[in-house]
């Protein structure tokens, strides 16, 4: 993990009332700001950065907020119950699962007991709780610190789900998320931290179910979330030298989720290519992919591409880790296949 | 004993510092200070039992016998390591020594350990299953029903908690009023008890008890190990959290330097340092000089036969 | 050839492989006493201590299963809910799918998980949940439902003598349905990851498992009322599933419809269509039509279930639909299916 | 030995558990020729619920499981609502969507239910959290079996709890004495290890005490520490109330084995049936608070008889209520699964 010059921490305005930040102050910029625009929001866990540099935010957000910010022991299955019934009683708790593969210990209370509760109370109880995971492969995470559950969420009803993969994407929909009465997903991948981007310093609030267009094109769609939309871009940077005008659409969040940007998107270029960092069989490029075609099967001039993880467990050796991973190239290449 | 002690020492230091030239990636949980119960603990084992480490298992699997080439190999990512570079620090495996596999989620081997101890009263072996994990357990669900079905069905199983006062960053005191996680143990009506983790003979004479007891079909021992460990929680971890006298209070205290001077080896340490560190040098060289696990090698062992 | 009912076929499958195989035990909650539909039922009798009760401890009961089936056994666990295998979700996710692997072969878990699942009896959004979708998407797992008592003894006893973690999915719709099911003698193991056509035809391919197989075949005979011939394939198998059939089967038809009764949204139905649109573009008439239940927690209200569950009504809409797409380039009639958010 | 509370709040107890009996004598009734799917009930264990929760207040609040008619009804949860939700009609609380095992109540201090075991506890614990934060002086009660205490969420709950002393109770209402799948009065249970279940309190410091379930003056003095603790920022309390389980909840489907109560066992023990002696004479927790009621002159036989048939009327009521409502639109299925 590349250790990136943090000692700048006040952000450095420009001229048009933005700043530039890494992602990792965005997410730090959107929680300060949600937690002093409502006094009844929570950080529960401590691991919002993992275990990189960038993890002294927090140490900055405990210093201003000192009684906002509780360390639970580790017990998932507790205190990701425990921010349920907060949620119920009046608090809006920030629940961090740290690294995605520890959502399986407290899996029953995300999806037995917080997605359905609204639902099964015929309307009488919700609750408003985001519960954060590190997602995806970071470099020798191995196979049980290298997850990306997003698509299980997605497999289950009651619950948002947003995968930023801007430092203006993350402080947007965290704000959204935070003031949304629903239980609410949001993953992030560790990778994403050191990215810099323009953030505008006014409060911004981004709505779910709205994707964006981070780059136009003619040729093909290319479908990326959270550090896919990275490798997307790249790839099109790439494509561009050949010629090739791809389109790289941001969904920004899977629940709910932009299918008609989508189509739009997939009617002007005919070919689609998905990049998701979930495993293969089941993923989210399974449900786009199925989605699309059902819907714009006449617009298709070509089968639908999918760049995904390999259904293997993410082997520990860089070599093999690379393989495995959806990267710029695999995106390319699937491209190429399309126009080939 | 002591051979293996310094083994540990010396492997474990070398590991350091190819974590500090980036020769080894991910995440790397050292044991330096923790040698005597992990040498401990495998001296009162035979060849036929069985032992489940947590993510900070390196000392374990040497204790048991493991081979320091194959295992620097694993942790350096290498396709001759013991997982062919698949598994890494924190699922290292050497079955024909007895350590079945470590876990890098925490309390998630307790569960498992439980497993081969029923699958010894079936096989009537005579097996006994260690399972070691940190005081951080403690507070997780499968600890408490471990402990639970441990005691019904009278397993033949240790449980060896390495209490070093610490849950990654935080002190043990932040997070349980419970000091003595004995006293969850003494609640199933598990015999437990309490040693100085950095005495080698007194985590070996625990162990014999537990060992005698499970044997005999008595069921399972809980073993407090009150030790600390002199790295931080992870390689890369500044341990801002602990004063630093607490640390050189503790060094005075390390276990090697403990066992020596109890068990009069004074002549014998130099030499056993020596053949150590030489051991761990020929491992290093090997290890690097192997080939890179490789892509090829990806797709296999995902189960019996490749699925789609 | 005897009949059985559906849970009388699965008590026999584990009794016949518990003679057959010392190492095979049964762990679950109240197993000895039968559990709560009697699929144990009078096997402690048999086996004595190889059945054993356990608490309600979903999580360390499975963990523990993977580390006895590590150590030599072949344990069976009874999950009396499959809407409880969420407490379990770590130890099959992080331990039972990935030790063989991470290990690079040096271990291995031969374990079957049998959970019961499924929309029936007004048992509310913690007991009537189908979530094999979640597992067909870990590397590393065996996902099988059979769908008569037949394949339930036969598909049982190849998941206990398989070396891998299988979830071995009943749906209590089932429990009761009789059916012939091989003696002694000529019993036959159903090889994992092989489909069966139940129903030839031409004009379309309808693929489903477990209890939608009974809504996939009625919607079949309803078709043939107009004289459409719908060849119906019961999977079996959901990981690895049985490619080769099904390519060759839409090769024939160029229309597929995928049913099941788990939610649309990234259920295994996407997966089945993603992999067909992506390997037999060529021969597909029309986009591959997903028939599963709406994007809601299971209902309570009988009304509410039997909305929530598919029925062979929306199956032949499903087939008529994909019927009336015209060959590419004509201008595609809406689909039935919502567009979800 | 009856609560040191003034008559009037007694009888009106009286009533309360009444009413939970009729109510679900009236479900079984209605079970036996309606399909309304699995149902639990709380007959027998009705003098620890009412006691207990009488001493809350609005604004606390309750999570329960499975066997949670008498908790609901006890805190003045309408039976007809009930009902209805219990033959998932329109008119149920949870509009259908629920059922018995999701049986919700938010404006009586019930949010939600959750039936899968142990699943509750951890969000007991987050309600109180929530008033400790927010400055409330609230209450939240996690009522459940002693089969929740085999689940890791159990000692995850307890664990946080001590470590902030959040104002949460602990209810375990233990009924397994005599229990199916168990052998009678055996402990260590089999399935749980520990000799008593308060020893598994004692290792967090957490105040906890065992009592007869039936005995509702030690019912009330027991909750009603708790609750002052709690208030008072002295952190969770666990209590035990231990009761028989009634011989009609021994079957997968509760069955009326020792028929209806007749209150009049309490003032004529020759009317008892042989049969099932040992439950009307000594067990049932009602018909021991009604005895004592008597005993102390603060009621009298016609008092009683009348207030059973006004509940026997209005639990009556109910279930007509409940059979005559429409069942929900289908399309509400689709509703409600996001505010």
């Amino acid at each position: 993990m590349s250790s990136p010059d943090t000692s700048t921490t006040a952000p450095s305005p420009s001229p048009d009332g933005s700043s530039r930040l890494s992602y990792a102050e965005g997410m730090a910029l959107g929680l300060r700001e949600a937690l002093a625009s409502d006094p009844t929001v929570r950080l529960m866990g401590q691991y919002f950065f993992g275990l990189t540099p960038w993890r002294r935010l927090t140490v900055d957000i405990r210093e201003r907020f000192p009684d906002r910010v509780w360390d639970p022991p580790i017990a998932e299955i507790g205190y990701v119950g425990t921010g349920i019934g907060a949620a119920i009683s009046g608090l809006r708790p920030i629940v961090d699962v740290a690294t995605a593969s520890f959502l399986f210990q407290p899996f029953s209370q995300v999806v037995n007991e917080a997605a359905n509760i609204h639902y099964m109370t015929g309307g009488q109880t919700r609750v408003p709780m985001v519960i954060h995971v590190n997602h995806g492969i970071r470099g020798g995470g191995a196979a049980q610190h290298s997850h990306s559950p997003q698509a299980m969420i997605w497999n289950t009803p009651g619950i948002k789900v947003m995968t930023p993969s801007s430092a203006r994407d993350v402080r947007g929909l965290l704000r959204t998320a935070v003031e949304d009465d629903n239980p609410v997903f949001w993953a992030d991948h560790v990778k994403l931290f050191d990215h810099i981007d323009e953030v505008p310093d006014t409060e911004e609030r981004i709505p779910f179910g709205v994707a964006e267009v981070k780059r136009a094109g003619t040729d093909v769609t290319i479908v990326g979330t959270s550090l896919m939309v990275r490798r997307a871009l790249e790839a099109a940077d790439m494509l561009a030298t050949d010629g090739i005008s791809a389109e790289v659409v941001d969904p920004r969040t899977l629940v709910p989720f932009d299918t008609e940007a989508v189509l739009a998107s997939v009617g002007r270029t005919g070919r689609l290519v998905i990049v998701d960092e979930c495993h293969q069989s089941c993923g989210v490029g399974a449900e786009i992919a199925a989605r699309v075609a059902e819907h714009a099967f006449d617009a298709l001039r070509a089968p639908i591409r999918r760049v995904a993880t390999a259904d293997v467990p993410i082997p520990f050796g860089r070599p093999m880790e690379e393989f495995v991973e959806p990267t710029t190239a695999k995106v390319v290449a699937a491209v190429r296949s399309l126009l080939g | 004993m002591l051979e293996r002690m310094w083994l540990i020492r010396a492997f474990e230091e070398r590991a350091s510092e190819m974590y500090a030239r980036n020769q080894i990636a991910g995440l790397l949980h050292l044991g330096i200070g923790q040698e005597a119960v992990a040498v401990g603990l495998a001296s009162a084992l035979e060849p036929r039992d069985r032992t489940f480490g947590g993510h900070r298992a390196h000392a374990h699997a040497l204790a048991r016998g493991a081979d320091p080439t194959r295992l620097l190999a694993e942790i350096a990512g290498r396709s001759t390591g013991y997982c062919g570079g698949k598994g890494g620090s924190m699922h290292i495996s050497a079955p024909e020594v007895g350590f079945v596999t470590a876990t890098g989620v925490v309390g998630g081997n307790i569960p498992l350990a439980l497993g081969a101890a029923l699958a010894a009263t079936y096989s009537g072996d005579g097996s006994v299953t260690a399972v070691t994990f940190g005081d951080g357990a403690g507070q997780t669900g499968s600890f408490h029903e471990s402990l639970n079905i441990a005691s019904l069905w009278g397993l033949p199983i240790l449980f060896v908690c390495e209490n070093n006062g610490y849950a990654e960053f935080s002190p043990l005191s932040a997070h349980t009023r419970v000091e003595r996680l004995a006293r969850h143990a003494e609640t199933y009506g598990i015999p437990a008890v309490t040693v100085d983790g950095n005495d080698a003979a007194a985590v070996l004479g625990a162990a014999q008890v537990g060992v005698a007891r499970a044997r005999a079909g008595g069921g399972p021992t809980f073993i407090e190990a009150l030790t600390y460990r002199l790295r931080g929680h992870y390689e890369g971890d500044p341990g801002k959290y602990r004063e630093l006298t607490e640390v050189t209070d503790w060094k005075l205290r390390d276990p090697i330097t403990r066992f020596v001077a109890d068990q009069g080896l004074e002549a014998d340490t130099a030499e056993l340092e020596d053949r150590a560190r030489a051991a761990v040098d020929a491992a290093t060289e090997a290890a690097l000089a192997a080939p890179r696990a490789s892509p090829d090698q990806l797709l296999s062992q995902v189960t019996a036969a490749v699925s789609q | 050839m005897s009949t059985l009912r559906f849970i009388d076929a699965i008590r026999n499958g584990l009794d016949i492989e518990m003679r057959r195989d010392p190492s095979v035990v049964v762990l679950g909650e109240d197993v000895t006493y039968g559990g709560p539909f009697g699929a144990t039922k009078g096997l402690a009798e048999a086996h004595g201590s190889r059945i054993r009760d356990t608490p309600i401890s979903e999580a360390t009961v499975v963990g523990l299963a993977v580390g006895a089936a590590v150590s030599g056994l072949r344990p069976v666990v009874e999950i009396m809910y499959i809407d409880f295998i969420t407490l379990a979700m770590d130890q099959l996710v992080n331990h039972g799918a990935k030790l063989r692997y991470m290990t690079n072969g040096l271990l291995r878990a031969p374990m079957v998980i049998r959970a019961q699942g499924g929309a029936r009896g007004s048992m509310g959004a913690h007991h009537s949940q189908s979530l094999e979708a979640w597992f067909g998407h870990l590397p590393g797992m065996t996902v099988v439902a059979p769908s008569t008592p037949a394949d339930a003894q036969g598909l049982l006893q190849a998941a206990i003598r398989s070396d891998d973690p299988v979830l071995y999915l009943e749906h209590r719709g089932l429990y009761w349905q009789k059916g012939e099911v091989p003696d002694e003698d000529d019993r036959v193991v159903v090889p994992i990851g092989k489909a069966i056509v139940r129903r030839p035809g031409s004009d379309l391919t309808i693929v489903s498992w477990s209890h939608m197989m009974g809504a996939a075949l009625d919607a079949a005979d309803g078709l043939a009322g107009d004289g459409i011939e719908a060849e119906v394939i019961d999977l079996r198998s959901l990981l690895p599933f049985d490619m080769d059939t099904l390519l060759a089967s839409v090769g024939r038809t160029g229309r597929l419809v995928v049913a099941h009764e788990a939610v649309t949204r990234g259920g295994m139905g996407a997966e089945i269509a993603a992999q067909v649109q992506e390997r037999a573009w060529a021969e597909l008439a029309a986009p591959v039509a997903r028939v599963g239940a709406p994007f809601v927690p299971p209902p309570f209200a009988p009304e509410l279930e039997r909305a929530f569950v598919r029925d062979a009504d929306a199956i032949i809409a499903a087939a008529r639909h994909v019927l009336d797409t015209p060959a590419r380039g004509g201008t595609p009639t809406p689909s039935p299916e919502p567009v979800e958010a | 030995m009856l609560p040191d509370l003034p008559a009037p709040e007694l009888v009106a107890q009286l009533r309360t558990m009444l009413r939970i009996r009729r109510f679900e004598e009236a479900l079984i009734g209605l079970a036996a020729d309606h399909e309304i799917g699995h149902f639990h009930v709380y007959v027998g264990q009705e003098a620890t619920g009412v006691p207990a929760l009488a001493l809350l207040e609005d604004g606390d609040v309750a999570y329960t499981t499975h066997r949670n008619h008498g908790h609901l009804i006890a805190r003045g949860v309408s039976p007809a609502g009930m009902a209805a939700e219990i033959l998932g009609k329109a008119t149920g609380l949870n509009r259908g969507k629920g059922g018995t095992l999701h049986l919700a109540s938010a404006a009586h201090g019930f949010p939600t239910t959750s039936s899968s075991v142990g699943g509750p506890l951890p969000i007991a614990v987050g309600s109180a959290f929530a008033f400790q934060e927010l400055g409330l002086d609230r209450v939240s009660v996690a009522l459940f079996g002693d089969g929740a205490l085999e689940e890791g969420a159990w000692h995850e709950s307890i664990n946080i709890a001590a470590m902030r002393r959040a104002p949460v109770i602990f209810l375990c209402e233990n009924n397994s004495l005599e229990a199916l799948g168990q052998k009678a009065n055996e402990y260590p249970s089999s399935t749980l290890a520990a000799v008593r279940l308060t020893d598994l309190v004692d290792p967090f410091g957490v105040p906890a005490v065992a009592l007869d379930g039936t005995d509702t003056r030690a019912v009330h003095e027991a909750m009603a520490a708790a609750v002052a603790r709690a208030r008072s920022g002295g952190g969770p309390s666990f209590i035990e109330a231990r009761t028989v389980r009634w011989p009609g909840n021994r079957p997968l489907w509760p069955q009326l084995l020792t028929g209806e109560t007749d209150v009049a066992y309490a003032w004529d023990p020759e009317r008892i049936p042989v049969e099932h002696e040992k439950w009307w004479a000594r067990q049932d927790g009602l018909l021991r608070f009604l005895r004592e009621l008597l005993g102390a002159g603060l009621l009298t036989p016609g008092d009683a008889s009348a207030i059973d048939t006004q509940a026997r009327a209005e639990m009556a009521g109910a279930m007509t209520f409940a059979l005559q409502s429409p069942f929900p639109r289908p399309e509400e299925a689709l509703e409600h699964v996001f505010a």
